[in-house]
């Protein structure tokens, strides 16, 4: 396409904004409310998702160690083990460790300690593994596999809070896929819908330019680049929105939500450029498919 | 130029708003559609354009054939054809500049050019003191001749008006008259649809063609045909 | 207003319709994907909500007896504490109760209990909080109180990620409420500019109207019952949808997952006629405020 | 019945469509309004029927003074008068039956009625056989029938007729014209827009306003004003 050409359909395409500053208005501001929301539920879904894989990334698997595995040899399986495609991290707790830590944990225990003369706490590895594994199949079967290494005594996991905890983050999963997979559809379909009625409340002017003879591509280009426009500034309004919509919650935010919110991601660079490209996306696609029906013979 | 063999057109029904119509233009030809209300004047220039497709019958408009023509061809017929709209067909939210100028632009003419062109058809029309009004805030007649303009700024080979001057007075009607009289003097043919008689017998060379529920009643030359037709008008008003 | 004057309108409605099909497809779908998705979300967070108030019912405070205080006692002590306002359940666990849950949910510590001649476990006073009172601050004071009462030795409250899990409860409700209020905004918003296009394409008629000495009152009538129909079949839709869709999620389901819905709640009657009630409104402001608009002289 | 005391008409700029315009109509008269295009005979009527405020002047249209009318007292005025507009301005979605309907709903006619005088008023422009049909589809013509139709379906007391025959063939033009002068024979005030010198010759007895650029250039009887417009012509024909 001649540079001429382009900047000529782009004239026109500003003029026809100009022209219609209401319907362009309302694709304008339909396109940025639609994205606002599927961009806050983004945002959100994403901080969500994050805490939930740091409160899940707490599911541990114990391993606990025979008493006669020495700390050479129980470094020998840690190193083993953390070869496992499945594990995230692993940690070696030695006697001493557990019984330390028992203490400060299970304070309420505390007084259970007094009568004792040796420690009765064995040492463990203990594992967290990588979030796509955390499902309860694939746990019961680590475990079992872990249970038969040399020096491994038993082999524990999933307290009851954290089996329901599991349960939640699934449901939160579901949730956030179902609602962000309807979210997209809806936008993609009020955004068409609305393109779709701005061009129809212009069909005569469509009808006029066929009828002087112009070709479906000379009427579509500038249709096309005002359909980007109005995405490119949706997203951009979006955009704004969001980023000031974020930044006022969590200025109002307790300390606590605050740093859980801060674990997550708040809009970045790459994010808005993503944004910017869904926008001008809708609304060429939008204009595009919009605009055939009404250039049908 | 624009040659109809035996041209049927029905809009859905079984009524035809065209029936077994036969007439040709030639290039150069000054060509009268006439025919009361409702008698297919509008159908046939439709025709031509390809605004409708015919139901039956031939239509060839500059050589191609338009029962052949694909859709992607229908522009470029276009751009051969200017048409004045009987309903005017005017982008009413556009300046007069912008509505006139749109034939030049879609066939892609550089901007000083299209200027120069708008303002001097604007001109013959007696519009150019109006060229930055919106169309929507014209009087009848001024769009009309905004319609007009529009049809003739192209240079357009073949010029199809319909009913181009019932809102206008009758000095600014013989102005237009003339106007596309100059026009076919250049070679262009102008088919031009009416019911005012006035502007038929002003043009006494001109072929005419008279229709009637569709039917193709008289053709010939304007002179002979209107004297003919004063005759069969009285005959049948003797028979009444 | 005359009957007649209403079956009129009514009437007139209905030819509007079938009229100008496309725009009343395009009203309809909108009012309904946007209440699906506004429903569908409310129904999420109702469900969320109902688990994670189950999830943070589970946060307890114990009050550690004093080795003196009776089990008589102990119970006195719990008749009274089960008074305040704040407290849902309370439980006294005796020292064996204390002793035989150790056993059981610590198994990793058992080795500890194999030394001791007596048992080192005090009694306890378990109690869970109503939701509304769960915030820190309240936790705090009642403990506070708690631990001034005679017989009590110790409290305590909040272990590590049972405060993880109060803030995400909070961070989900706050989250809840932000995504909701702006979807019903949005949805207002969208439905709205998607009614004042079907007019903005219908203005002529409108004006067309007015010019043959239509009252407003007449002119505005049709197309608010026109509005209240499509704010009746949208809703309607969307009802019938949202029925669809979460039956379809429960088949698909784990039991678990599954059973954690059920504990929340699937849409009712109730639910339905409010959907139905919100659908019509919107309908008729929508077609209200858009009217004003393009009957302004 | 329409009385119009130096009323000027701007839109927006400081040219004025209508200048100092003193006018008056009684009750069952037929008055023309003519002049060239663009001389603001439309806005004239638009003045008569509240479609827009004069800038200045007063109005009086069956005793009310629109200058003083309240926007809620304006469909009261329109439903006695019935307008043929220029662009016809019908419901192109919607069938004859209905836009010919309209004047008569808007006043909440029984439907037993509607359908009655619909069908003798369609009788009368000779539509009847159309009745089923979209707007949409019918020939210019057959458009303007329609507006016709709509505009004396309610029995309005005034009739405001704006280039009423632009598309219609001499024969249907009498017809029509015949049809506005029963009804004004039956005590309807008529004011009729129009280019068309025939008609005005047709109707010696009504008066006649004639327009140039806003002002009223000439007033009177039919009769009187056109042979002095043609003296005027004649004279400054000879000037130039
Ligand atoms: N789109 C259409 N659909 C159905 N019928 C149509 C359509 N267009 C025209 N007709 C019918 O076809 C017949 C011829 O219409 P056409 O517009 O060609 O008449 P015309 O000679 O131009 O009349 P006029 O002088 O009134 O403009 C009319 O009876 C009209 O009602
Ligand atoms: N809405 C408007 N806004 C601005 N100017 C207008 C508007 N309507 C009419 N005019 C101008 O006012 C003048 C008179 O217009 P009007 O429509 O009254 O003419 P007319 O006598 O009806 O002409 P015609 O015979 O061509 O219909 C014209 O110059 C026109 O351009
Ligand atoms: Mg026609
Ligand atoms: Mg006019």
């Amino acid at each position: 396409m001649r540079l001429g050409l382009l900047v000529y359909f782009l004239r026109k395409a500003l003029g026809n904004i100009r022209t219609n500053p209401f319907l362009s208005m309302v694709t304008l501001s339909t396109i940025a409310i639609s994205m606002l929301i599927l961009g806050l539920f983004s945002l959100i879904y994403l901080n969500v998702q994050q805490s939930l894989h740091q409160m899940g990334g707490e599911l541990q698997i114990t391993a606990y160690l025979q008493e006669t595995v020495s700390s050479e040899q129980a470094k020998v399986l840690r190193s083993k083990v953390a070869d496992w495609p499945e594990v995230e991290g692993i940690t070696y707790i030695s006697k001493e460790q557990a019984l330390a830590r028992f203490r400060s944990q299970l304070r309420e225990y505390a007084g259970i300690l007094e009568g004792l003369k040796e420690n009765p706490l064995p040492a463990s590895l203990e594992l967290t593994l990588m979030a796509q594994y955390g499902r309860s199949g694939n746990i019961k079967e680590l475990s079992t596999r872990l249970g038969r290494l040399p020096g491994v005594a038993e082999v524990q996991y999933g307290r009851k809070w954290m089996a329901k905890l599991r349960v939640f983050v699934e449901v939160m999963k579901l949730v956030g896929i179902t609602v962000g997979g309807l979210l997209l559809i809806a936008t993609i379909f009020v955004i068409s819908n609305t393109i779709k009625l701005t061009f129809y409340s212009r069909r005569e002017e469509l009808e006029i330019m066929r009828l002087v003879g112009a070709t479906d591509f000379f009427i579509k280009a500038p249709f096309l680049i005002e359909g980007l426009l109005h995405g490119l500034g949706g997203a951009l309004l979006a955009a704004g929105g969001l980023s000031l919509l974020t930044l006022f919650l969590f200025s109002h935010l307790d300390l606590p939500l605050r740093l859980a919110m801060m674990a997550g991601s708040l809009p970045t660079g790459q994010l808005v450029a993503g944004f910017l490209g869904l926008g001008l996306l809708l609304g060429v696609l939008g204009s595009m498919v919009s605009l055939r029906r009404f250039l049908r013979p | 130029m624009i040659q109809l063999y035996h041209v049927y057109k029905a809009y859905g029904g079984d009524q035809y708003a065209l029936h077994d119509v036969t007439l040709t233009a030639d290039k150069g030809d000054f060509l009268f559609i006439t025919g009361p209300s409702g008698a297919g004047k509008t159908t046939l220039l439709k025709l031509i354009f390809c605004a409708e497709p015919a139901t039956r019958g031939q239509l060839l408009v500059d050589g191609v054939n338009l029962q052949r023509l694909k859709r992607s061809g229908i522009p470029y017929l276009r751009r051969k054809i200017g048409v004045v709209f009987q309903d005017f067909k005017l982008l009413g939210e556009r300046t007069v500049f912008a509505n006139v100028g749109l034939t030049l632009e879609v066939t892609g003419r550089p901007r000083a050019y299209i200027e120069k062109k708008v303002r001097q058809v604007l001109r013959l029309v007696g519009l150019d003191a109006k060229e930055n009004h919106l169309c929507c805030r014209l009087s009848g007649g001024e769009q009309q001749r905004v319609a007009i303009a529009r049809a003739v700024a192209a240079n357009p080979i073949i010029v199809l008006a319909d009913e181009p001057t019932g809102n206008l007075d009758d000095e600014i009607t013989l102005e237009i008259l003339e106007l596309f009289r100059e026009i076919n003097r250049r070679g262009t043919t102008v088919v031009l649809a009416t019911h005012n008689r006035e502007l038929i017998r002003k043009v006494p060379g001109a072929k005419v063609g008279m229709l009637r529920q569709g039917r193709l009643v008289a053709a010939g030359v304007a002179k002979q045909v209107m004297a003919q037709r004063s005759a069969l008008e009285m005959s049948s008003q003797g028979v009444l």
